[in-house]
């Protein structure tokens, strides 16, 4: 698998609809391995950033509390197609991932 | 003047009582099956028995429908596409080991095989095709073989499901075993599969709604967003034997084996739309 | 080799800051303190120096009556309220209440959509913040626990 | 059942009267594993009974072990039942 990002773009006339969705354990800090009994340690994104060629048209701040495989959407103006929007996202242990899409 | 009338009756009263045995073969069955639950909830489209418990809470129908406009097992599909098309070491390929290249056959599992005489599922398939090839199966609950499947699954949707009981007495012997399977009551529970599915469909246990049978194997594997991951029909019987209190089977067990053949056979005619995402 | 490590940790993560930071706006730090608060009212006052927001009905809170699975519950926020800042969600029985934070700059849309945890049956509340100052609009959501599906 | 006796009260157990009470918990366990009935935490009641027997508690030993035979009992009862019942309830 290359990027453990999915993004869909929809284009309403200059606003595009996204959707995103991406792979990541989201761990709380207070679960427990079922087999092992060891207490998984928190593992989660903090910030997932889109930029639609190079401008932020979104940020979040995520807590533990996004669920697990996390999904998001929102709207924002100004979108043609031909643009390029990029999700990217770090986490507390300082991982990332992201993944560009052309809109069209 | 009463007698030939009286005797007609016990003759055809008679004729009723022996044909009866005969007459419950698996299409009698499978009509039945759907008629029981048309009469149940006249109000749901026998079309959407595929979407499980959706299908009767309107309520959890909308968050379902929240994650399916964006489902997590869309990452699997697309690593079970990977592997599909990653050859053996011998050159050879998943496609070689199925119809039409194992693209869009789906509905056409669990499969009676009469030369060796057993259930062939979709997961066993695949790991065959894999030892056969000369490489080493995968377990029944590795995310590979999971994925393989929802693959198989996906190119397969909106075809209708059409398990075949050929003109064989072991193949009629292993539906009849799935069958009494479904409807034995086993473990410290003593509930029977029927019980929940079939008797109190659309009812709670605590705060689960239990399901209609029908439809049940159209839509593995299944994403459970309680585990984050993918999770095959045979691991979902595990589940269930267990929630019971009996001992579970081990997956592609015989029993489970015999259980999906009678359970798909159930749900002939009805869309394949797998993989799917549950709680 | 705690110390380096911890000296390689700061480097990566500045350099991911650098990275990151957008040309359009700068970003907010992810709020640590308000992530890490216990009460409603404390993550409200770390995020936005006060836990007051006044019940608006121009927020829509779109979120389950019941959930069907704590893990993933679906809540949406949408407002026709001009020049937002932010949309931030805030499940109060849960053990750090702000569950997440939306930047919106000029040009997004106030509508925002994601998946929550819930440990329990909790008021919901969409936190907006505008020009004009603190929105909000709360909604309960019950969990319940399962039997075996869930 | 009873509430379990507490442990070494010095009631009068033996190790031989533990093993044998074991024995026949796993005896009837075998007999519902053969019908493809055996119940969940059978095995483990079992198992759990031999590990207090190897530490001389032999009456929680028995305690445990009787709750195997039971169990191992009841659902070779269920499984003998189920071979005609479970045709009362397929969908006709």
């Amino acid at each position: 698998m290359a990027s453990k990002i999915k993004v869909k773009v929809k284009l309403k006339g200059d606003v595009a609809e996204v959707k995103s969705l991406m792979l990541h354990p989201m761990e709380t800090g207070s679960r427990k391995d079922p087999d092992s009994g060891a207490t998984i340690p928190v593992h989660h994104i903090t910030e997932l950033t889109f930029l639609n060629n190079g401008e932020t048209v979104m940020a979040v701040h995520c807590s533990t509390a996004v669920s697990r495989d996390p999904f998001f959407s929102f709207s924002f103006t100004g979108a043609k197609a031909g643009d390029t929007l990029e999700v990217r996202w770090v986490d507390n242990k300082g991982e990332s991932d992201s993944v560009e899409t052309v809109l069209g | 003047m009463l007698r030939p009338a009286f005797c007609r009756l016990l003759l055809l009263c008679l004729a009723a009582i022996l044909s009866l045995p005969a007459l419950a073969g698996p299409e009698e069955d499978r009509e039945a099956f759907r008629a029981y639950f048309s009469q149940r909830f006249p109000d749901v489209p026998l079309d959407e028995y595929v979407n499980g418990i959706y299908a009767l809470d309107p309520k959890a129908r909308e968050q379902w429908l929240d994650i399916e406009q964006f489902p997590p097992y869309e990452f699997a599909v697309e690593q079970g596409e990977v592997l599909f098309r990653q050859a053996f070491a011998n050159g050879g390929g998943y496609a070689d080991c199925f119809d039409n290249g194992g693209i869009g056959i789906r509905q056409h599992y669990p499969r009676f095989d009469p030369a060796l005489g057993e259930v062939v599922t979709l997961e066993l398939a695949l790991n065959r095709c894999r030892t056969r090839n000369g490489e080493s199966a995968y377990a029944w609950d590795s995310d590979e073989l999971v994925a393989l499947s929802a693959y198989m699954a996906w190119t397969s949707r909106g075809k209708a499901i059409d398990v075949e009981i050929p003109d064989d007495p072991n193949a009629l012997a292993a539906y009849e075993a799935g069958k009494r399977f479904y409807y034995s009551k086993r473990g410290q529970l003593n509930f029977a599969c029927s019980d929940c599915h079939v008797t109190s469909a659309g009812a709670y246990v605590r705060a689960d709604h239990l399901s209609a049978s029908l439809g049940h194997p159209s839509h593995f594997p299944v994403y459970r967003s309680k585990l984050g991951r993918l999770i095959s029909l045979h691991s979902r019987f595990y589940g269930c034997v267990r929630d019971v209190r009996a001992r579970p089977f081990e997956e592609q067990s015989e029993e489970y084996r015999n259980l999906e053949y009678f359970l798909t056979y159930m749900s002939n005619g009805l869309m394949v739309n797998g993989p799917g995402a549950r709680k | 080799m705690q110390l380096s490590r911890r000296l390689f940790l700061q480097g990566s993560v500045a350099l991911a800051a650098l990275l990151a930071i957008p040309r359009a706006l700068v970003a907010a730090a992810w709020p640590e303190k308000a992530f890490a608060s216990k009460a409603a009212s404390e993550a409200m006052t770390a995020l936005f120096g006060t836990d007051q927001a006044t019940p608006s009905s121009a927020i829509s809170l779109d979120a389950p009556e019941i959930a069907e699975n704590g893990a993933v519950v679906p809540i949406s926020v949408e407002t026709t309220l001009e020049n937002v800042r932010s949309v931030s969600i805030v499940v109060e029985k849960n053990p750090r209440p702000l569950a997440v934070s939306f930047e919106i700059p000029p040009g997004t849309l106030p509508d925002v959509a994601c998946r929550i945890k819930m440990g329990q049956t909790s008021q919901v509340m969409a936190v907006v913040k505008t020009d004009d100052g603190l929105f909000s609009a709360a909604k309960e959501v019950k969990v319940t626990i399962g039997g075996c599906g869930g | 059942m009873n509430a379990a006796p507490p442990a070494e009260s010095g009631a009068p157990v033996s190790a031989e009267t533990a093993a044998g009470v074991i024995e026949q918990a796993e005896a009837a366990r075998r007999k519902a594993a053969e019908l493809r009935a055996e119940w969940l935490e059978t095995r483990d009641l079992i198992a759990q009974a031999q590990k207090e027997a190897d530490l001389g508690h032999l009456l929680q030993a028995v305690e445990l072990a009787e709750r195997a035979r039971r169990q191992g009992e009841l659902a070779v009862a269920q499984a003998e039942r189920e071979a005609e019942a479970w045709q009362r309830r397929v969908v006709r």
